[in-house]
């Protein structure tokens, strides 16, 4: 990376789309710079002072001011549209991406992947696969930067902040922090590296024997005795939890909410917020006595439990009808 | 110029009328307080920019070698909360507003003038707060502040500091108070809303933001020191807060506070345009007009910053949509402006250089601001560079290149002295020059990918780093330029006269500089704005 | 810092003519709009705290919930109708001045600020009981009442203490504004009492009027957003 | 002079709309009292509202003033508070929408 770059790195999916809307948006502003100040110049030097030349007074018009207060409209209009459609993209993953939970402190990243491979300040991702960050941050907040990826997100404290991509170039990329975070926040820096498929699994293989994230969450939610109310038929005093994720949930207010990683984490953060419909709220908080880690880990059990998958959601469904367990594709959130 | 005129210092005006430092201290006449800013605001720019040259030497090597990873972020949090709090947001209004609103509009003072003072005391007094923050140690929260990193990590200091904001915001408040009432109450009669000059249109919307906008910004610090001290939770996820309210709070203000430092700038634009091409503003009612479309668009598009803080994915869809609406009144402007010397009679002294070179950089400025607006763009260059450079364009090239195009115009009216043309010339070239030198590259940088408020950064990046430096330190010559010459044209400038311009204004009717009460003789309007084409060709060139 | 300058203005000004103006009715018309447009600004400062109140209250509405039964409403409703008859009282004030009625107006002027000071003694008390029930924010901060009709609601303590901290600011702040509003009352009855006012010039007493009318508008609403939330 | 220094608001007026005012606090308190669900917010924002409007229309002088700019203020006040209010909800109100 010795040179100096003028063009970031493209290796991903967004990077296309994202480098064309950007050169439209230069193109664009080129050209307005060139007629404005070949205006100016032209102009001024046209109409200077010259002797015995008297300047002539003008009114202004209507049809000009209205000429370039619409025209403009339509470039801003295809810039809005050109950019909303990334984002809005951006915003909602597809269902079978593979998920890595991403915790950030001052000043490290922590990765896990779902296969239960940890990293610190490195993410290996494989090429052409979707990959989501579900993102949470343990004091101050961050900010997830990949320039070669053309995509960032806000890290924060307190809650989940969701992003994707697919890499389409092996290598090594840049991770920044790009939220201002205190002292070293130039220092949280990282890597990300793209491995063709075969190659990134031989790297999770040869990793330490890790335990697969829902497979600690398993652990942990027996232990924690989330299972003793969570029971596995539909005799617990808490609801069943097989194959929620995703679906909306009738609570006890009349309202609905769709069970993603957010809803999730509040669940057993500050379970009195959101009560399921026709339980009672005697979930106890876990606030303060789970780590994010371990927060992670159920919240990646729990999604990872389908109506069909054993464990605690043996029997069959409780509550009506429920879909196919997964969608191929679309909104998760 | 000279036309057969006592020099200032034999005619009584507002600076020899009275003596003594208590005759300044105590003043309420609206010229002295302008001079008042004046001076203080020019110093917070010198700090400021010192704080910029130390970041641009820092920068000047990948390695974090010049300074501590702490003084760096000290370092940028005070660039910019002295830039922006106590230098560009009171610059024009506070100066030249202060100065010119009553001239302009035929009144002896300001509405309040006691009121005018103590804003002036409240800056002083959040000034001196400010100095003490940074001579103790500083801040190193960024200008933003963010929570919860201001409140339950960032050194205790961020509370004197949110202090002295909160204190400079009443400063700024009452400013814009004044002005509006101003405005409406104390015009000269025959002074029309269709006849009040541009300068005045840009300085009423303006004072609309202040009022508007200010209060909310001062609540927010307020509640940021109060969950500082005693750990509210408002603003605290560990409590149940969101950290995001304050963002929204932060830059419900913040956003138009940067209308705050352009429109005011664009006013002046609006006059020297006209001045030196000797010509109405082309579509005057349109650029009238689109001040306050501007200060009231400018309420609705504030958290274009927050389209990767975790927002709503809708509310980000709506406020990229408003936020491009703020293009359309600033296009007006900018061809209104370009369209005003068609069939013109233009001069290229100094003050219409710095008018070409705002034209210029705010326009680019301005253009890369749609580049932010543009959701899947931003994602990308947010908290990168490329932001740095988007405000330094509008910033510097625009505001202060427009502050100094102002200042030279009116040194004469504010000094009775005229600056020296040559010099003034060769600053606003080594200005314009420096400045694209140093900004320019951060355009490249950051679309490259560097984030903002890196201390240390990959080598890749460090040519156009270096590029940037390089620059800065031109720029900063070209600023120490017009302080050394309007300083010695007090002394030896040539004697300015009423109108050396020949300019349209009704502040040039009366002598320079202008006596305490600014007009001997009460002034009736019964000239439209701008009517160059009644005033005389200057005869010789200057 | 007066005016020096006032004797360059014709004989027959009012002595409270300041020097930059022509007459007395343009004086008066500036000093009312600044004063609205002061008041405009106390809007949006309250407001700041209006939007954090709003965005908790909805995210958090059971524990908001809970948290308004526990402050005691009696004393709120009390204090509302206080400051109620205290703006009447000032609006009587004004109209003694108006009509030139000086020592009715000191008289006005003293009830308004009796009202006013009664208004801050509740407050105090109110305060105090908060501090013995532990509803401060902070360390010792601890909500043990239960969600009327939601007996087994367990409430929770961050969100409660949000609604305390919120309810701390927005009263805190409107105090503060009537520890102002009671010292400018006091410069009236002394400015009042030496003759300063008459039925050419009484703006100031107009417009702390308008300054005392806005703190009470702002309880009004304070009143049942705080108290109210949920009392059945 | 402007109007609104001359307009004596009757004594008379002022008795009613104190009264009022007390009156309509009492009914606000026992409206809180019953179970009208999302309509308990409404109706005593509703009740506040017309209590504030009482006051500023009153109380302020603002129905006597024949000054515009005063009404301008207030509207402008209620705009923009009406705009950080529902702008930001913008956000809050529909994070969980996708
Ligand atoms: C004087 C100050 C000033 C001004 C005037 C502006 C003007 C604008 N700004 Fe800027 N901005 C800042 C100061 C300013 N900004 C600052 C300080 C920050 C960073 C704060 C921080 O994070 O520290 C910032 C950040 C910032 C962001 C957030 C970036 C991020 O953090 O991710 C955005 C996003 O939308 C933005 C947009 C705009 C827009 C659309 C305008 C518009 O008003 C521009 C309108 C003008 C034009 C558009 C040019 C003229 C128009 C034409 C010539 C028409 C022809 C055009 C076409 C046909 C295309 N600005
Ligand atoms: C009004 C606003 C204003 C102004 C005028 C400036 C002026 C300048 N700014 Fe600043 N800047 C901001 C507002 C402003 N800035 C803000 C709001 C931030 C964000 C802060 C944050 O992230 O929180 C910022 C951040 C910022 C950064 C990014 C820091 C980072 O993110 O890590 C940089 C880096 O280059 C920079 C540079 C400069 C330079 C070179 C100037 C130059 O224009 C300055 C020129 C002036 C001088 C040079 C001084 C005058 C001359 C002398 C003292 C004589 C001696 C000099 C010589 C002989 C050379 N600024
Ligand atoms: C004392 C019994 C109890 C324990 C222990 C318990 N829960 Fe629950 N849980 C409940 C009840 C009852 C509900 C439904 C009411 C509510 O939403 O609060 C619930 C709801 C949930 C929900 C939301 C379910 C939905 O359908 O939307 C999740 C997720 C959840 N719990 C996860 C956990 C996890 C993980 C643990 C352990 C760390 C745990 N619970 C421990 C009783 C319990
Ligand atoms: Cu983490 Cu910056
Ligand atoms: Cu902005």
């Amino acid at each position: 990376m010795g040179n100096t770059p003028f063009w970031p790195e493209s290796a991903s999916n967004w990077a296309q789309g994202v480098d064309a809307l950007y050169i439209f948006l230069v193109l664009v502003s080129v050209v307005m710079c060139v007629l404005i100040f070949g205006a100016v110049a032209f102009l001024s030097v046209k109409f200077r002072r010259k002797p015995g030349v008297q300047p002539t007074a003008i009114e202004g018009s209507h049809f000009l001011e209205i000429t370039w207060s619409v025209l403009p409209m339509f470039f801003f209009f295809a810039f809005f549209l050109g950019g909303a459609l990334i984002f809005f993209h951006e915003r909602t993953p597809p269902q079978d991406a593979s998920e890595i939970y991403v915790v950030a402190k001052q000043w490290m990243w922590k990765m896990e992947h779902p296969e239960g491979p940890r990293e610190i300040n490195t993410l290996h991702v494989p090429l052409g696969k979707d990959v989501k960050l579900i993102m949470t941050s343990m004091d101050v907040i961050h900010s997830f930067y990949v320039p070669a990826f053309r995509i960032k997100q806000d890290v924060l404290p307190g809650r989940y902040t969701i992003m994707w991509f697919r890499a389409t170039q092996p290598g090594t990329y840049h991770l920044f922090c790009a939220e201002y975070c205190g002292t070293q926040h130039s220092g949280m820096i990282g890597s990300i590296i793209v491995q063709p498929e075969a190659e990134y699994q031989t790297w999770l293989n040869g990793g330490s024997s890790s335990v697969p994230l829902a497979q600690t969450g398993e652990k942990a939610f027996a232990e924690l005795g989330c299972a003793s109310c969570h029971r596995s038929d539909t005799q617990g005093r808490g609801p069943l939890l097989a194959g929620i994720y995703g679906r909306p949930v009738a609570l006890e207010d009349g309202r609905s909410v769709m069970v993603d990683e957010n809803y999730l984490r509040e669940s057993i953060l500050d379970p009195g917020a959101k009560v399921v419909a026709g339980f009672r709220p005697v979930m106890p908080t876990f606030q303060g006595i789970i780590s994010e880690e371990q927060l992670a880990a159920l919240v990646a059990y729990v999604k990872s439990l389908t109506p069909s998958s054993g464990q605690a959601a043996g029997a069959a469904p409780a509550k009506a009808e429920k879909g196919p367990p997964q969608m191929k594709s679309g909104r998760s959130r | 110029m000279a036309t057969a005129v006592l020099p200032p210092q034999q005619r009584t005006n507002y600076l020899n009328a009275e003596h003594g430092v208590k005759s300044w201290l105590l003043t309420v006449d609206h010229k002295r307080i302008a001079i008042l800013y004046m001076l203080s605001i020019t110093f917070f720019f010198f700090i400021g920019g010192i704080y910029a040259l130390l970041i641009r030497l820092e920068l000047l090597t990948p390695a974090g070698d010049l300074v501590q990873a702490d003084t760096y972020n000290r370092l940028f949090t005070g660039h910019g909360i002295v830039m922006v709090f106590f230098f560009l947001i009171p610059v024009v209004p506070a100066i030249l507003g202060n100065f010119l609103v009553p001239l302009m509009i035929g009144a002896k003072d300001l509405a309040f003038p006691r009121i005018n003072l103590l804003s002036w005391y409240l800056y002083v007094i959040a000034g001196a707060l400010m100095l003490h923050v940074i001579i103790t140690g500083g801040v190193d929260t960024g200008w933003t502040f963010y929570t919860p990193y201001s409140t339950a990590f960032a050194s205790p200091k961020v509370i004197e500091a949110g202090l002295a904001a909160f204190i400079n915001g009443f400063s700024s408040i009452f400013t814009g108070l004044n002005f509006i009432v101003t405005i409406h109450r104390m015009r000269a009669p025959g002074m029309t809303w269709s006849r009040l000059p541009l300068f005045i249109w840009a300085h009423y919307a303006t004072s609309l933001v202040m009022v508007l906008g200010t209060p909310v910004i001062a609540i927010t610090l307020v509640l940021l020191v109060l969950e500082r001290v005693f750990h509210l939770g408002i603003f605290d996820p560990k409590l149940g807060g969101d950290p995001l309210l304050f963002q929204h709070l932060f830059w419900f203000y913040s956003h138009p506070a940067v209308y705050i430092m352009i429109l005011p700038s664009m006013g002046i634009i609006s006059e020297l345009i006209a001045c030196f091409s000797r010509k109405r503003i082309f579509g005057f009612n349109f650029v009238a007009l689109s001040s306050v479309a501007i200060a009231v668009l400018g309420f609705l598009v504030w958290a274009h910053h927050m389209f990767v803080a975790g927002m709503s994915v809708y509310a980000a869809l709506i406020f990229s949509f408003l936020t491009f609406f703020i293009g359309v009144p600033s296009a007006i402007k900018v061809f209104n402006w370009t369209a005003t010397m068609y069939k013109g009679s233009v001069t290229y002294e100094t003050p219409m250089l710095y008018a070409f070179g705002f034209l210029g950089l705010f326009t680019i400025g301005g253009l890369t601001g749609l580049f932010l607006a543009t959701l899947g763009v931003d994602i990308h260059v947010t908290d990168t560079y490329f932001v740095v450079a988007h405000f330094h364009y509008v910033m510097v090239g625009g505001v202060v290149m427009a502050y100094l195009g102002g200042l030279h115009f009116w040194w004469p009216k504010i000094t009775g002295r005229m600056y020296p043309e040559s010099m003034g010339k060769l600053a606003a070239l080594i200005g314009f020059v420096g400045f694209n030198l140093t900004f320019f590259p951060q355009f490249i940088l950051g679309y490259v990918g560097m984030p903002r408020r890196y201390y240390q950064y990959p080598p890749e990046f460090q040519v156009l780093n270096v590029l940037s430096t390089a620059g800065a330190t031109i720029l900063g010559i070209g600023y120490l330029f017009p302080l050394v010459y309007l300083l010695w044209s007090l002394r030896y400038g040539e004697v300015a006269g009423d109108n050396p311009w020949n300019a349209a204004g009704l502040e040039w009717k009366t002598s320079s500089p202008p006596p305490t009460f600014n007009f001997d003789v009460d002034p009736v309007v019964d000239f439209e704005a701008y009517n160059y084409d009644e005033l005389k060709e200057i005869p010789v060139e200057r | 810092m007066s005016d020096s300058h006032a004797a360059v203005h014709s004989p027959d000004h009012h002595p409270e003519l300041r020097h930059h103006f022509m007459t007395m009715e343009q004086q008066q018309n500036t000093a009312s709009l600044g004063m609205w447009l002061f008041l405009v600004t106390e809007v949006m400062f309250f407001g700041g705290m209006f939007c954090a109140y709003l965005v908790y209250r909805l995210k958090y509405f059971n524990d908001f919930a809970a948290a308004s039964q526990s402050i005691a409403v009696g004393w709120g409703a009390f204090n509302t109708a206080v400051l109620l008859v205290s703006s009447w009282t000032m609006a009587m004030a004004v109209r003694c001045a108006q009509l030139g009625k000086q020592k009715l107006l000191i008289v006005f002027l003293l009830f308004t600020m009796l009202f006013g000071s009664a208004f801050l003694g509740v407050k105090a008390k109110e305060y105090h009981d908060k501090f013995v029930e532990h509803h401060v924010p902070g360390a010792d901060f601890s909500f043990t009442e239960k969600l009327l009709g939601h007996p087994d609601y367990v409430v929770n303590q961050y969100h409660a203490q949000m609604f305390f901290s919120i309810y701390f600011a927005m009263t805190g702040m409107h105090a503060l504004h009537m520890v102002i509003g009671l010292g400018l009352m006091a410069y009236l009855v002394v400015a009042t009492a030496r003759g300063k006012f008459s039925t050419a010039y009484y703006t100031p007493v107009e417009n702390i009027g308008l300054y005392w009318h806005f703190v009470d508008v702002v309880w009004i609403y304070l009143f049942p957003l705080l108290y109210l939330i949920s009392r059945k | 002079m402007s109007e609104n220094q001359h307009h004596v608001v009757p004594l008379w007026l002022y008795a009613t709309i104190g009264i009022t005012l007390l009156v309509m606090t009492g009914v606000t308190y026992f409206v809180a009292t019953l179970d009208l669900g999302p309509f308990n917010t409404i109706v005593a924002l509703a009740i506040a509202s017309f209590k504030a409007t009482l006051v500023v229309l009153i109380f302020m002088h603002v129905k006597y003033t024949s000054e515009k700019m005063t009404k301008a203020a207030i509207i402008a006040a209620i705009f923009f508070l009406g705009l950080l209010l529902t702008l930001s909800l913008a956000d809050f109100g529909t994070r969980a929408w996708l």
